[in-house]
């Protein structure tokens, strides 16, 4: 069943030649897969943001949707910390006009509206393809972790329970993890558990060629992890040749 | 026939063909059939060129086909130009294997990838298999069979043949490594240098050696890794048989590499992984020829460290030092000594020694070398140390007397005993050469010795986790 | 007088008396005296001992008081119990220098130290210096003249004297690494073993060696940096003198360590700050004895490189791509060469050779050796290349001429050629001393050769900076 | 005339046997030498704050100033971004009731007053004196990568412009300075003035054994940089030695 809905996103984007899938296919495909997301709706009008709103609550994030626009931080498209109505108001409208005036021709599925989550532990979890050694798991502390002083840890497949508490243990920005002056040791478990399940999705889904789960917002032991933002890229030239 | 079985005949010849050979003893063409008379093959060596009827007093054939045995291996010293038609006659005689040393096959460019190609396809249906192109060949350390014509076959010396078997891309590389390693004392069961790889590739050989029973060690020079399964196969292999496996991986630097990668796929490219494999499946892996060696000598012992607990004993305040630095930064302990096995040595050396880690027998222990045979069997007794690293300058005649008493102590057990010996050879060779010979890690700086007690610690590390919890799925 | 004018004498003796001097030569007391006389000391020796009439025909002495002559250093080879008498004598007699040879000072506890404190008092009163105690002594390798009882003192083939001055607080390391530098062909001007460094310390001795026209390149082995200011005016000396100051610092692991400090406090403990004064003024730092003599050796030729952008040259593609890997890895520039240069090296070299930086000459460079010769004729011209590397595993005889050949052309030219010869010395041994004799570097692994190449542009890019702007204050 | 401010703070921590400055010495010795910090003011009461909250303006940063509470964020004596007269009023008696409850023998100076300052670029700058080499210098960008990373780059006396640049440069997440993503390059200048000025500082006032400006936020080029928190560690030994 799970394997069928993920299928039909997979096959959707590649009837319409697309090899990034929006936000919204994206966490589809990790709620299908069990990897805790923000609740998040679709709104296409400011009216109807403000009703979704009433079910999520506030604080709230934006994020534009919409196939033309992958990075949609450079488009202005995210605003977050909306507090009340009159600001998701202005927020909506201006989200609309920041995505136009970033490119004129993108089509505008929405804007996704979901829950406001802060917290001060972010990771990366990650996987890519390579070409001798297949799907490469990458783990790593915090964006600034990974982008400015590239601390990650990467693993192939086949990979033993034992070696993804090496890729905590293995960045230097490991003691993030376990608790620093005062700060509350993560829930590695949850965090296990979600690199399991990409490696799983990695193996049976060949198209997929590159996954990144970035944030992914870790609470303190027994109280879950969250991915904020998923972006998956896929290689449609490699569906159904799927591994065992 | 798998390439594996394959290697069997191919490793092992009982008759060799040599296409092409010249009685110019000094060319390419002509070294080979040198090497093997060289080195007394004791098979039947097959000499093939129209030209001559007789090398060495050997019989020459006009042609592969006019050999009158069967053919393991044929040596092909002819130009690439000529290949078509000597597979042709290969297929017609049944030739097991082929080496090809020529040049002009893929490392030149399209015309060449061609003429591999066709010669792969060729070669696959006829049951051929083939090593090389452009290679210098094998060498059968065990006994002593030469195939090629590298420099270091040419040694009046005779090989040393032992358990290490040596896997490489490069010919050069392969081969001055193990001249090096041999001048050591290393001793080596087969060399294999798979140049092109366009049939049998350095994993082939790997794989064939970890299966050998007279190879405990395996040590590859990669270019590139030909099949990433076969690799993760290769470390099963290696764990399930307690043979470590060492990689020196070339090609680590970004020249020559020029595609645009995203962000994170810059990250994940294929070096990065090649590391991060090696960690994951516990491969010892070195940057260069020299720790290649280094980790060869002290694998090749055999012995096995039960944890990262050393002791080490020297007879200067500054080796002490120095080993602890080391220590340090290469995420060894150096065990702190119980009370009982302190006051122990404390009794043995002089009053002025340390019988602290790292201990200090003094340059007493040069006259007085019971000190130091004394120390050592204490140390061998407590279980709470899992090697021994011993560090002198000692040379002369009582240097060499302490080296065979260390020989003797380290035959009594299955603790790894290293050894630093800092002095010129003038000074020191006698007693470096006893301890080569009995197969002991001797090493010329505490860097090296260090370096590799942490191989041996990796590896046993690696295998023991192994056995507590196999990779899922 | 200040330490450093006492050096002079102290490196330099004319008269030396042996204090407790004994006809045993093979004791720490009757070595001094063996090597003296073996290496043919020119002044005056004055045996020292109430116990003897003579040694080795030499008139021996009840007393230094009885001494006829004055006396530039006294070897003071008592126990310590008898210092103090011992230095009476001195004072009277007004010995310009002691070493003092003894252990028992201040390494062995309170005591020690109490009576080493003594010991410096009164010597300071004196006018008196002192190398030492607990040292093996010095060796002035300009006139050969041994002062102490190092093993490597007792070598039948001479010492090459040359450039390099070096400061030890070790003895074994000091005197051990000189050996195996010398077997590397590396010259020296004086070394010093400092021991506890009462009085005379590591710095003075790099200072003076700085300072001495015949030395170019200091190294000093320090277990702990006896002033700190200093170390910076040494900064400056070998700045304006354009002479590298090469330093290894033992102790860098927390072993022994226990002061609990504050969390940033921790950060800059000594050794960090050690490290972080040697980049911020110009130090090359090595950890390891190997690197030390590699370092030595890259400097000793006393070429600068004008900047980190090299060309490599092999007849071998994997050593091309090893040398790739290790220069991108220690931050050197694989120089892409201009049309010009790569189209005037394409006329010279093989077609199937590369004439892209890394260089493949091919091995028909071996026969045909002007391809060698005219690509270095090329690139010694080409004003975008700082610094060639060449790399083979040509032995034999015609390897030996390609040596003779590399020799001349370095002769010709103010940029720093590099050698790597990966042969085993029984293939190779002729053309790595004809290099070495033209004092070329040549290392056995393209990873020292690399390693060493970046020390020698380290140093360059630091006064290359430094002589842009000085420090403010 | 600055020289005497400074030597006076120091001499009245002598007679009172501290070897901690205030976080009020601390900052004042930083404005005497002409190091930006946000404006502070210290109440003894809640009414005194409101008043002092006029002239500073919201949101506010509030901390406790105690001479025997060094570490005021473990004893929750720091509370941030308060908005308006209720919030500065309970967040008054709150710090003071859990500083007395850390350590009841507590003397209490009173709680600081302080503009809130905002920036996402924060470094550390230091001064430690070796016992061979004297005062070192040390850099580190963000209490995270120092903290955990031990990311820092050290100087000793004297220190060339050069050696600062190099500072910057050393670290491993130099990028974070000159800006990476989108985000601005920082004021470097403004911080090589004030890493000159705590070389000086270091120079002329021996007895000041440790010195601490942690976090120091920089803006982008042109705009500055301010440090927040000082501490200052002092060896009166050292009194009266002072080098040239
Ligand atoms: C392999 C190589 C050495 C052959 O040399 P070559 O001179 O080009 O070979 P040719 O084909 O012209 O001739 C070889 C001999 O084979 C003989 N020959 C030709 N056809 C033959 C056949 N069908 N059966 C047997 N002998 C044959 C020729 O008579 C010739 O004899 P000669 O040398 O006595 O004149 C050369 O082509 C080459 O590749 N060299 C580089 C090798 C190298 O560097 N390898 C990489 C190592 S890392
Ligand atoms: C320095 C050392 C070798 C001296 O040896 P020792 O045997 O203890 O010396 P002693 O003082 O007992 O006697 C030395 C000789 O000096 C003679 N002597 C005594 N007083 C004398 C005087 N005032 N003038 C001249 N000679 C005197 C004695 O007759 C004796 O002669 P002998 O050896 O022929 O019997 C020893 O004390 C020592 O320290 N050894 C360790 C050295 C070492 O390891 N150093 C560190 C190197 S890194
Ligand atoms: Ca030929
Ligand atoms: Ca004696």
């Amino acid at each position: 069943m799970i394997k069928t809905a993920i299928q039909q996103i997979i096959n959707l984007s590649k009837e319409e030649c697309r090899t990034v899938l929006t936000e919204i296919e994206s966490k589809q495909i990790l709620q299908d897969i069990g990897i805790p997301v923000p609740d998040f709706r679709l709104a296409t009008s400011a009216d109807e943001a403000v009703e979704l709103a009433q079910f999520i609550g506030f604080p709230l994030a934006m994020k534009i949707v919409s196939p033309d626009i992958v990075h949609k931080s450079d488009a202005k498209g995210v605003m977050l910390n909306i507090k009340n109505e009159p600001e998701l108001r202005s927020a909506f409208e201006e989200i609309i006009r920041n995505a136009k005036s970033y490119n004129p021709n993108a089509e505008i599925t929405g804007i996704s509206i979901q829950e406001m989550i802060k917290g001060d532990k972010e990771v990366i979890v990650g996987m890519n393809r390579d070409p001798v050694f297949g799907p490469v798991l990458l783990f790593g502390a915090g964006g600034i972790f990974v982008e400015v002083l590239k601390d990650v840890s990467l693993k192939v497949l086949p990979i033993a329970n034992r070696d993804i508490d090496n890729m905590f243990s293995e960045i230097q920005a490991s003691k993030i993890l376990t608790g620093y002056r005062g700060s509350q040791p993560a829930d590695l478990s949850s965090l296990k558990e979600i690199i399991q399940r990409v490696a799983q999705l990695s193996i049976e889904f060949p198209e997929i060629s590159e996954f990144e789960l970035n944030p992914v917002i870790v609470y303190g032991q027994g109280n879950g992890a969250v991915a904020l933002d998923a972006r998956v890229i896929l290689d449609h030239r490699k569906s159904g040749v799927a591994a065992s | 026939m798998s390439k594996i079985n394959a290697l069997d005949r191919l490793l092992n010849p009982r008759s060799i063909a040599i296409v092409g050979v010249s009685k110019d003893f000094s060319s390419i063409s002509g070294k080979p059939i040198k090497n093997l008379l060289h080195h007394k093959f004791k098979g039947n060596i097959y000499p093939v060129n129209p030209k001559y009827d007789e090398i060495e007093g050997i019989r020459c054939y006009a042609s592969i086909l006019d050999i009158p045995g069967e053919v393991d291996v044929a040596l092909i010293a002819v130009s690439s130009k000529r290949m078509q038609q000597i597979l042709e006659e290969c297929e017609k005689k049944q030739v097991h294997h082929l080496i090809l040393f020529g040049s002009g096959f893929a490392e030149v460019g399209e015309e060449g990838k061609v003429l591999q190609e066709k010669v792969l396809e060729k070669a696959k249906q006829a049951g051929i298999h083939i090593l090389g192109p452009n290679c210098v060949g094998l060498l059968n350390v065990k006994e002593s069979i030469p195939l090629g014509f590298a420099t270091s076959f040419e040694t009046e010396k005779g090989f040393k043949s032992g358990n290490v078997g040596f896997a490489s891309q490069s010919g050069a590389i392969g081969f001055s490594l193990f001249g090096l390693a041999q001048e050591e004392n290393i001793g080596f069961s087969y060399i294999v240098n798979t140049g092109n790889q366009m049939d049998i590739h350095s994993l082939d050989c790997i794989e064939y050696m970890l299966e050998d029973p007279d190879t405990t060690v395996v040590a590859g020079y990669l270019e590139g890794i030909p099949d990433g399964e076969m690799l993760m196969k290769i470390s099963e292999t290696s764990k399930s048989l307690n043979k470590p496996v060492i990689l020196l991986k070339a090609g680590r630097s970004e020249l020559g590499r020029q595609a645009a990668m995203s962000h994170t796929a810059s990250l994940t490219g294929s070096e990065e992984t090649f590391q991060a494999i090696a960690k994951q499946y516990g491969f010892i892996t070195v940057n260069d020829v020299d720790n290649m060696i280094d980790a060869m000598k002290v694998f090749s012992r055999g012995k096995i460290a039960n944890g990262n607990r050393i002791v080490t004993i020297s007879n200067s305040g500054a080796a002490g030092i120095a080993m602890a630095d080391y220590s340090e930064a290469l995420g060894l302990e150096m065990v702190r000594l119980s009370n009982e096995t302190a006051s122990k040595i404390e009794s043995i050396i002089p009053p002025y020694g340390s019988a602290l880690n790292p201990i200090d027998v003094t340059a007493q222990a040069l006259k007085e070398q019971h000190i130091l045979t004394e120390t050592l069997e204490v140390l061998i007794e407590d279980e709470q140390v899992d090697a021994i690293v011993f560090q002198t300058t000692f040379g002369g005649e009582l240097g060499t007397k302490i080296c065979q008493k260390i020989a003797e102590i380290d035959k009594k057990t299955d603790k790894p005993i290293i050894v630093t010996i800092t002095g010129t050879s003038e000074l020191t060779g006698k007693g470096r050469t006893i301890l080569q010979e009995a197969g002991i890690p001797v090493y010329p700086t505490s860097y090296k010795t260090m370096l590799s007690l942490k191989y041996l610690v990796d590896f046993s590390d690696f295998s023991k986790k192994q056995m507590i919890e196999p990779p899922d799925q």
